[in-house]
């Protein structure tokens, strides 16, 4: 593929930069203001910004509007948390557990009501995720119930001490960049039109010889396994964790980050997670006080009024194809006929 | 040679009390073009979506390629190499031309989650090169990357015919393609469906504009009132006298 | 909105007097963070506390020390996330030498582990998790544990006759220890717990489990509940008519119970440290200044623990400062030295884990006031 | 016996009070197919008006209902205006009901419930309000072995009128008539010349009339009034509209019950604090056999 390829180019252009942006500017800018708070909120923003974008996948992508996300966001902590504590494993091992636990559930939740449609779907993962959240408040014996989890021992990798903030800030970083880097993969490719199908006909998409039920099904089981890995990451960089870290507004915040963005578009997760992160921290440095929550919801509203499309709109797969054919050239070994005999 | 292409078998659904499709049978052979008419109410989409598995069939079987299809789930119909369109138009109005009709073609890949990770080559590959020449054949490759919502009505017919063809069906089955269409449109739309005929698809088409049908389609299908009640070739219909009440009738009602 | 209004121009008036004094340059200035939910649903907890750090602050300023103390509180909302991203603030500003709250264990504790690794000493007003001070050597709490507590309340109870007590809690890392503690000492004095269940906090309807208790015919219920669950416990417990004797915690002790659940309160009682009634002098200044300021009936047992939190962390910040090392780490071990602090909650002593012994009272609700009583 | 039966009227009563809050969101839903967020907010704001009523003019039961709901179907009318219409672009049924409409109107109304929840908060404290004791409605009633008390009385019959007096409306007025339209059809009601914006304004006024009277009353019942009090019951409400089917009144009012009556008896078997779980299991049950709600077929709309 030739460099002038624009597509390509282009993409390539963005990934680089964002790169920069994570593993470089930030970083530079953190450890020049000194201040582990500003680390906090990086992290932060960087877990929401994975739970904002496996959510986009599950409803911004395929258009199954999810109110249940924090739940798996929660399983995903608790297998991390339990993990280190009973058996003091490290978060090379806890971390792909806790995103197979999350998917494990999401997939088995997912197996019964995979017949739902629209709202009724929503409502069922509504009930999905409050259900788990009961559990997390209740099991005592295993969860610890409302006492919550105390994790000893910090972020450990492969035996190196990730507990500063910047190495944290790392860590996390490369994390959130790999899972959001296959969730991209995910959404901009011909897995992700055919999820997008299922968003805006699933009839149509079957018709098309789409399984719909099969992509609800993984979609959501991939959505919940990032939402486990993200649940890693805040357990172990927070080192404590308790239920009404997962509770339903939780679900509803990151809601609110891929509706802010443009539902559909992941950049826009990514943007709504900086923002609704962002802004109460920012408002907090201004002293906004009492007013910080309804200017938040008023941002809130302001953004979805004037901006109906979100921050950033929708992003097409098309250059996937512009890349493989480059744009206006003939196909190779086509006559003009059709070839569907 | 004892099995025909599409084998229709006595087909019947009732929606409580009502017979929307009463007993029919019909044989279709490879690289035939059928038109299937009848008044309002006839059945047809109802039969449409019987032998496409959107609805249930209460009795009958539908035999296609020597395998029975009925029962089967959509998807597993439409992959069994049934393409089909629909009568109101259901395009994905948030997708690009191309993204529209690379649908049909990820439908028929029976793509997975796997693919998205392999890059350009293999099936994402064939998948671009089946989009691409479907667009090209309905001549929409210069809208590819227009928002699906924002082409021309006439435009948005080809392009669900063109999502289709990327599935590279056996058997095209198009609801009321020339719907809302004015003369010129609809005469062009007659010119390409032969033209996809000649190239060797078989073809059921719906269409209530009589003119199109009587000038591309050899085989005509009357139904009325859930039951066929003619079968043969534009002339042969045309002085039926069972289908010259229907329509009266139908008028009447 | 009044109060708030008010209390937002003291807070500025306080900082401009701090700014103001800065300027003279001849006093050193200590800051201390203080996190606490100001919004969200536990804000009314948070503006209480709030209003009592500002009348021990108040009183501090008056008493011409040799230096000044700025408290910067920042609103956690109860969250963890929040709370957490508040300790690293707190921790990065060098001028901030110690901290008290948060209110819930679960923020408070999410907290600890920054402070722990800033090396920051916390002193939290309500914190009640077991763990909570195992997190490290810097955590501190100034809350009658359920470990003392709830044994006083088992020999109270059984003292009283009660052979058979149902026990209900709120589901939190709280209400278990409640349970557990009272349970624990009951049944060793050869007591029966008939009846032990949790409930979700902020729920409406007591009505099933009230029912569900009646029907185990216990001689007593003890409770642990925070006031406005325990006004809906109350009434819903009158209206179906259940007149078993009801027993409950210190964290219950709020005129606000009274005020909401009026004549059904009537007879209730339980086990505090802290009591308006009682005439000592720092009490009854504490409970004048708590009605001046805001204009609301005597303060209960959380704004006085506040209160005395504030009071604890002033005192070990005079003595650094009279050792004249002002420190985290000074201030850290000043603080666990801390011994028979006179405070309106009583005498407070950090023991070797850095949690007060209290001296407990006995209280019950007569027409329509906490009045101490013997038995 | 009598404890199991006693649960069971417990159940009814918490199934009423869902059931109350269910109609005037139902009641939205079936005219927009928009899921109002702001619903529980809409209650809020009906208890503290009634109680800022009471404690300021101390005005009788009746007079205090009807100004609720007059604030109700105020507010309802500018939650429309600020959250919904600006959604609306065009008035053809496909777009008054498209995705696009459904999923910006859900976010509307959810930042504006943000905003109105905190308001409330900074203007009250986040703290129960002190209802006065007389205006309590818990004065308990003892019915053979059970109790009840007349808030369930009160909150039963205005359930029942309430009821009543909307199928009254749909069936007998122009509103109504316009409203049923509007639900069924939106762009043939414009032809025959109905004023959908009016329409759809008329219902949320309806709506969130039903919403505030709703608020107050449950005030009254529990004597909790706080600004977050909206928020359990109006997640039971939008289940209980679900699992009834989504449009059908009568069948969110039936489906409330069985929430109530579920959470209830379930501690019978369980400790409470999983009563929820039960609850939400038995959404998840009924929507795996009737994935349109247990009265979804129900063809008639409102």
């Amino acid at each position: 593929m030739s460099v002038s390829d624009p597509g390509r180019g282009r993409s390539l252009l963005w990934t680089a930069l964002l790169l920069i942006v994570v593993f470089a500017v930030v970083p530079a800018l953190l450890a020049s203001a000194g201040r582990s708070y500003l680390y906090q909120v990086a992290n932060l923003i960087m877990i929401f910004s994975l739970l904002s974008v496996s959510m986009h996948l599950v409803t911004g992508v395929a258009g199954l509007l999810q109110l249940g996300h924090a739940a798996f966001y929660g399983v995903g902590a608790y297998c991390a948390a339990l993990l280190a504590t009973h058996f003091k494993l490290s978060i090379g091992i806890t971390l792909p557990a806790a995103g197979l636990a999350a998917g494990l559930v999401a997939f088995l939740v997912a197996l019964p009501t995979m017949r739902l449609v629209s709202i009724y779907f929503a409502v069922a993962t509504l009930g999905i995720g409050q259900m788990l959240y009961v559990v997390m408040l209740n099991w005592v014996p295993v969860t610890k119930g409302p006492n919550g989890i105390l994790l000893f021992g910090g972020l450990q990798f492969l035996g190196f001490d990730l507990s500063k903030p910047a190495p944290a800030y790392f860590f996390v970083a490369t994390v959130v960049s790999v899972s959001i880097y296959v969730l991209h993969r995910l959404s901009h490719s011909y897995y992700g039109n055919a999820l997008r199908a299922l968003r805006e006909d699933d009839q149509c998409a079957d018709a098309m010889g789409i399984d719909t039920a099969r992509l609800k099904l993984e979609s959501f089981t991939v959505s919940g396994f990032f939402a486990g890995v993200a649940g890693a990451l805040w357990a172990h960089t927070a080192g404590y964790i308790s239920p009404a870290d997962f509770n339903f507004n939780v679900s509803i915040l990151i809601l609110s980050m891929v509706v802010l963005g443009g539902l559909g578009s992941l950049p826009g997760a990514i943007v709504g997670a900086v923002l609704l992160i962002g802004l109460p921290e920012l408002l907090r440095e201004f002293k906004a006080g009492d007013y910080r929550n309804i200017i938040i919801g008023l941002v809130l509203f302001g953004a979805i009024l004037f901006l109906p499309k979100g921050l950033i709109g929708e992003t097409s797969a098309l250059d996937l194809v512009r890349r493989q054919f480059g744009r206006g050239r003939s196909i190779p070994g086509h006559e003009g006929g059709v070839g569907w005999k | 040679m004892s099995e025909p292409f599409l084998s229709i078998r006595d087909l019947g659904r009732a929606f409580g009390g009502l017979k929307a499709v009463d007993g029919v049978s019909a044989d279709i052979a490879r690289g035939e073009l059928v038109g299937l008419i009848g008044p309002n109410g006839a059945g047809k989409t109802t039969l449409f979506n019987l032998i496409s598995g959107f609805t249930p069939p209460s009795s009958g079987e539908v035999h296609f390629k020597g395998r029975r299809i009925d029962g089967l789930k959509p998807d597993e119909i439409a992959r069994a190499g049934i393409g089909r369109t629909f009568q109101n138009l259901r395009i994905f109005p948030n997708m690009s031309v191309f993204d529209n009709v690379s649908v049909g073609a990820i439908g028929a890949e029976r793509i997975g989650m796997l693919s998205a990770f392999t890059g350009r080559r293999g099936v994402s590959e064939r998948i671009s090169q089946r989009g691409l020449a479907a667009l090209q054949a309905v001549k929409l490759i210069d809208d590819a990357e227009e928002l699906a919502a924002n082409i021309s009505y006439g435009k948005r017919k080809y392009l669900e015919i063109a999502r289709a063809l990327a599935m590279q069906p056996d058997l095209l089955i198009l609801d009321e393609p020339a719907a809302g269409l004015n003369e010129t449109e609809t005469k062009a739309l007659a010119d390409f469906i032969a033209s996809l005929h000649a190239d060797g698809m078989t073809i059921i088409l719906v269409e209530h504009d009589m003119k199109l049908v009587m000038s591309i389609c050899r085989r005509i299908i009357v139904l009325a009132s859930g039951r066929k009640i003619a079968d043969g070739t534009p002339a042969e219909v045309k002085a039926d006298p069972a289908v010259l009440e229907a329509y009266l009738g139908g008028d009447d009602a | 909105m009044l109060n708030r209004r008010s209390l937002l121009s003291l807070g500025a008036g306080a900082l401009a007097l701090s700014v103001s004094s800065a300027a003279f340059a001849q006093q050193p200035t200590y800051k201390i963070g203080y996190q606490l939910p100001l919004t969200g649903n536990t804000a009314q907890y948070g503006v209480d506390f709030k209003n009592a750090a500002e009348i021990a602050l108040d009183r501090f300023a008056k008493a011409n020390k040799p230096f000044k103390v700025e408290i910067v509180f920042e609103d956690s909302r109860s969250d963890a996330k929040e709370g957490v991203a508040i300790a690293r603030k707190f921790a990065d500003d060098k001028a901030i030498v110690g901290v008290l709250g948060d209110f819930t264990s679960g923020v408070s504790m999410a907290s600890a582990q920054v402070y722990k690794e800033a090396g920051m000493p916390q002193l939290s007003q309500t914190a009640s998790h077991p763990d909570y001070a195992k997190i490290s050597e810097w955590q501190f709490r100034n809350i009658t544990t359920q470990a003392q507590e709830g044994p006083l309340n088992a020999e109270w109870m059984y003292a009283l006759g009660y052979r058979k007590v149902a026990v209900i809690a709120e589901q939190t890392d709280w209400g278990q220890t409640v349970v557990s503690n009272f349970a624990d000492k009951f049944k060793a004095l050869g007591g029966q717990v008939v009846f032990s269940e949790f409930f979700n906090r902020g729920l409406a309807d007591f009505r099933p489990i009230l029912t569900k208790i009646g029907r185990e015919r216990p001689d007593a219920i003890y409770t642990g509940f925070f006031y406005e669950d325990g006004a809906q416990f109350l009434k819903q417990a009158k209206q179906l008519g259940l007149a078993t004797p009801i027993h409950s915690t210190s964290a219950a002790y709020n005129q606000q119970l009274i005020t909401l659940a009026g004549g059904d309160s009537e007879g209730m009682k339980l086990t505090a440290t802290f009591l308006p009634t009682n005439p000592a002098a720092n009490v009854q200044e504490f409970v004048a200044a708590w009605k001046a300021k805001t204009g609301q009936a005597e303060p209960g047992q959380f704004p006085a623990q506040a209160y005395d939190a504030v009071n604890i962390m002033l005192a070990a910040l005079e003595r650094a400062h009279a050792a004249g090392n002002v420190t985290r780490k000074s201030l850290r071990d000043q603080l666990a030295a801390t011994k028979d602090f006179p405070g309106v909650t009583g005498n407070t002593t950090f023991d070797a884990n850095r949690e007060p012994a209290k001296q407990l009272v006995r209280a019950q609700v007569k027409g329509g006031a906490f009045v101490a009583v013997q038995n | 016996m009598d404890y199991y039966l006693q649960q069971l009227v417990i159940g009814l009563s918490l199934g009423m009070v869902y059931a109350l809050v269910a109609i005037g969101f139902t009641l939205i839903f079936g005219v927009l197919n928009v899921v109002n967020f702001a619903h529980g907010e809409i209650y809020t704001i009906g208890a503290f008006a009634g109680l800022l009523l009471f404690t300021s003019f101390a005005p009788p039961l009746a007079a205090v209902i009807l100004i609720v709901l007059a604030v109700g179907a105020l507010a309802g009318v500018g939650l429309e205006r600020l959250a919904f219409r600006p959604f609306r672009r065009f008035t053809d049924e496909a777009s008054l009901k498209s995705r696009a409409m459904r999923e910006a109107t859900l976010m509307s109304s959810l930042a504006l419930s943000i905003v109105a929840r905190e308001a409330i908060e900074l203007i009250f404290g986040s703290q129960f309000q002190a209802v006065p004791f007389k205006l309590l409605l818990n004065n308990p009633i003892k019915l053979g072995p059970v109790t009840i008390v007349d808030g369930d009385l009160v909150i039963l019959g205005t359930s029942a009128l309430m009821l009543f007096a909307l199928q009254y409306v749909l069936k007998h007025t122009r509103v109504g008539l316009s409203i049923r339209a509007v639900s069924n059809n939106a762009l043939g009601a414009r032809y025959v010349g109905i004023d959908t914006n009016r329409t759809i304004a008329w219902t949320f006024a309806v709506g969130s009339a039903m919403g505030a009277v709703a608020g107050i009353l449950v005030g009254l019942y529990y004597g909790a009034i706080f600004p977050a009090m909206g928020f359990s019951p109006g997640i039971k409400a939008f289940v209980a509209m679900v699992m009834g089917g989504l449009s059908s009144i009568p069948g969110a009012v039936v489906c409330a019950m069985i929430i109530g009556v579920s959470e209830a008896l379930s501690t019978i078997f369980v400790a409470s604090v999983w009563q929820d779980l039960v609850a939400y299991a038995f959404l998840i049950v009924t929507l795996i056999f009737f994935p349109r709600g247990i009265f979804g077929g129900v063809r008639e709309r409102v």
